[in-house]
């Protein structure tokens, strides 16, 4: 008899507490909208553009042969297939992974020479977050469709699905611990569940991405590492098959969807 | 190498040669430089206004970061000769003045920061007379803040 | 001279939507740099906005306005090959000035 | 009205019926996915590779999607419990520090320099007072918690341990071990419980 008020207050107050969450999540989707609108990551394609172009390295040549799974050259729809497997490297790329392979091999600039600054600052972006966004914005409208067939492809599947359920490191987090639970937040961010196509779908479409908060461009490698650095665990291997692991896992559960990136984030 | 340094030099040029003097008017340094809105306002020669509706502010009610907040103005007074922005709560409240010649609607959108939650007001300069609106936009914080 | 500006005026009837991205880091004098020193004040002060050699429009804007500006503006009566200037000019007398026609 | 309580029902209903799919991690998967951490992870400021060796309970809620059988449960909280270090007397410390503890989110990661205080981000996952709107939801809101509960040194030992080891509790809960861990100290952790349980504390006003 008691009890029956208490669980209609109780519902009353999770009603409106409900209602002013849905504006506040309108409010926020409008202010993505809009800075969606006016966001600066066109410069950082045209600065890419200009480095693609740009003969470096001891064989002074331009990255304009440097095969990303489309043939040398072909730059139009090829983020859209990617992380693929290659053959001539006989293991699975994403993108940046892909982009130092023509480096050492077209350019013969050394690993280290080209991994030495990959993540950049606000006032002195890196050579492949330029790269990214020019890459990426090449691909626009064209539907994601990463390599999901060749064994090796399967295989970084599986290990990034692994990866992504498993809890780890001085806090216990895994990726499902933020990206687990349908309709939750980290303070005002919301959090897709990046192990279902539908939450995994928009974001694999806008990524690669500029970041208002802090002025930058951002990768997917950088998103896998700072997840790293949130979560308390050591610091990932540039490019290595853990990393493009979870991007496989990510980008094919997302998959499907044109390209509409490289995206503004707050 | 060579046509980059010449066409750089060319476009340097041309800019001095275009733009040799100050358009219309001098950054104005007193109303920029003011650390309140009521002095930005003064400093920039608003005495009174009145709130006008035909102001239309289009800001989000929360912005994720104060990094980035696009704010979209349009005047619908006949004869709009300037836009001004103040956000009341930054150390430097005057952000923007736009002044519009014959050839440009009186509309602006413009990303600007925010250091914490405030009202932003606009002030329209239309047939002599200044008109005015607000609106509050809330800064939050959007991810783990580490 | 300072990186390209990124011009894209499109129009309808006869307005134009003008939207340009600057490069610049809009610096409030108050960021710190990772080396813990403060990075100083350094921000466009003036925009300016010509159609066919005419000045349309004029902005004074301060260091709140953010890094790598975005603008978007409205034109009327021009039409398509207009030739649209932009021009800025910061607090530490940089300029940058760049053109594009209406499309 | 009507129509926000049949949405917030059924919203709690969908929540709860459509949770997404939990691979079953093998012995064999966990032995694989340690290797790779191993191979591909290097040592960064205070982040060093110790920190990818697992623990029973971690080895214990891999293998079981998080839902460990009762048994197993039931011993792996019981040593969690016993090895937490509760202080004598009062838990009692200050809200306001409490406050700027719960605020941070700070601390642990290989950003973080060796004299920067950790936080505790706690407004990562939980509501806690009215005055801060950007709170995460990842875990329960726990506006009011002293209010509702009161101070008693039972409810202070409750909250220094939920704070201190959450997996005490609740073996495979998504909070952090914060004290086991080392990210907060025990003054750190009673300035929570006092930001918590004081009824001066915004959470509880």
């Amino acid at each position: 008899m008691l009890r029956l008020p208490v669980i209609v207050l109780l519902l009353g107050s999770l009603a409106t507490t409900g209602a002013i969450a849905q504006s506040a999540k309108q409010e926020i989707e409008k202010y993505q909208r809009m800075i969606a609108d006016s966001s600066p990551v066109e410069l950082f394609e045209l600065q890419g553009e200009a480095l693609w172009k740009k003969p470096q390295g001891p064989a002074r040549v331009s990255l304009e042969r440097c095969d990303l799974g489309l043939g040398a050259g072909v730059l139009k729809g090829a983020y859209a297939q990617l992380p693929r497997y290659f053959r001539d490297a006989d293991r699975v790329m994403d993108l940046e992974t892909r982009l130092l392979h023509c480096m050492t091999t077209l350019q013969g600039r050394s690993r280290d020479e080209a991994t030495k600054r990959v993540f950049g600052t606000e006032d002195a972006p890196s050579e492949m977050e330029y790269l990214s966004a020019y890459v990426a914005a090449a691909s626009r409208g064209a539907p994601m469709a990463p390599g999901a067939a060749h064994p090796k492809e399967r295989e970084a599947y599986a290990l990034g699905k692994k990866l992504f359920f498993y809890r780890a490191g001085p806090w216990d987090f895994s990726c499902a611990s933020c990206h687990g639970e349908q309709g939750k937040r980290i303070r005002m961010q919301d959090l897709p569940v990046l192990s279902t196509p539908a939450a995994a779908r928009p974001v694999v479409a806008t990524w690669p991405a500029y970041r208002v908060s802090n002025s930058q461009f951002k990768t997917m490698q950088w998103r896998i590492n700072d997840c790293y650095r949130q979560m308390r665990m050591p610091e990932p291997n540039y490019t290595s098959d853990l990393t493009i692991a979870i991007t496989t896992y990510l980008t094919v559960t997302g998959r499907g969807e044109p390209y509409r990136g490289p995206g503004t984030k707050r | 190498m060579n046509r980059r340094i010449t066409l750089k030099f060319t476009a340097a040029l041309a800019a001095c040669l275009l733009f040799p003097l100050r358009a219309i008017a001098a950054w104005n340094k007193e109303a920029f430089q003011s650390k309140t809105a009521a002095d930005a306002l003064k400093g920039l020669g608003v005495g009174a206004s009145t709130e006008s509706k035909d102001i239309a502010i289009d800001a989000p009610q929360i912005a994720e970061n104060g990094a980035v907040v696009p704010i979209e103005i349009t005047s619908n007074l006949p004869n709009t000769k300037s836009i001004s922005v103040v956000i009341e709560k930054n150390p430097f409240p005057l952000a923007a003045k736009f002044e519009f010649g014959e050839g440009a609607l009186p509309y602006v959108k413009v990303n600007v920061k925010m250091g914490e939650s405030s009202f932003v007001r606009v002030v329209a300069e239309a047939g002599g007379r200044f008109y005015t609106a607000s609106k509050e936009v809330k800064v939050t914080i959007g991810g783990c803040g580490g | 001279m300072a990186d390209p500006m990124k011009i894209r005026a499109t129009v309808k009837g006869d307005v134009a939507d003008v939207r340009v991205l600057m490069v610049h880091p809009m610096e409030t004098g108050q960021r710190k740099d990772t080396s813990g020193s403060v990075v100083p004040l350094h921000f466009i002060q003036e925009v300016s906005v010509r159609v066919n050699g005419k000045l349309v429009l004029e902005g004074q804007i301060s260091q709140a306005v953010s890094r790598n500006p975005v603008f978007s503006f409205r034109l009327k009566g021009v039409k398509a090959g207009d030739k649209l200037e932009i021009a800025w000019l910061d607090n530490r007398g940089e300029r940058s000035h760049s053109d594009a026609a209406i499309a | 009205m009507r129509g926000f309580f049949r949405i917030s029902v059924f919203t709690a209903l969908a929540a709860c019926t459509s949770l997404p799919e939990k691979p079953f991690l093998s012995e064999k998967d966990l032995t694989e996915v340690q290797a790779v951490l191993k191979r591909d992870f290097h040592a960064r400021g205070s982040a060093t590779l110790a920190r990818l060796e697992p623990d029973a309970v971690q080895n214990a809620c891999n293998l079981y999607a998080n839902a460990p059988p009762e048994p197993l449960i039931k011993q792996l909280e019981a040593a969690e419990l016993a090895a937490i270090r509760f202080p004598q007397g009062s838990l009692i410390g200050d809200w306001k520090n409490g406050q700027r503890i719960a605020q941070s989110g700070r601390g642990m990661q290989w950003n973080d320099g060796p004299k920067d205080v950790a936080g505790g981000s706690c407004y990562n996952c939980h509501q806690l007072s009215r005055e801060e709107e950007s709170y995460g939801t990842l875990g329960p809101s726990l506006l009011g918690f002293g209010k509702l509960r009161g101070n008693s040194p039972e409810m202070q030992k409750y909250a220094f341990g939920r704070i201190y080891n959450s997996k005490a509790y609740n073996l495979c809960a998504q909070m952090p071990r914060l004290g086991h861990s080392g990210t907060l100290n025990e003054q750190q952790i009673k300035d929570l419980v006092a930001y918590l349980l004081d009824p001066a504390s915004p959470v509880n006003r």
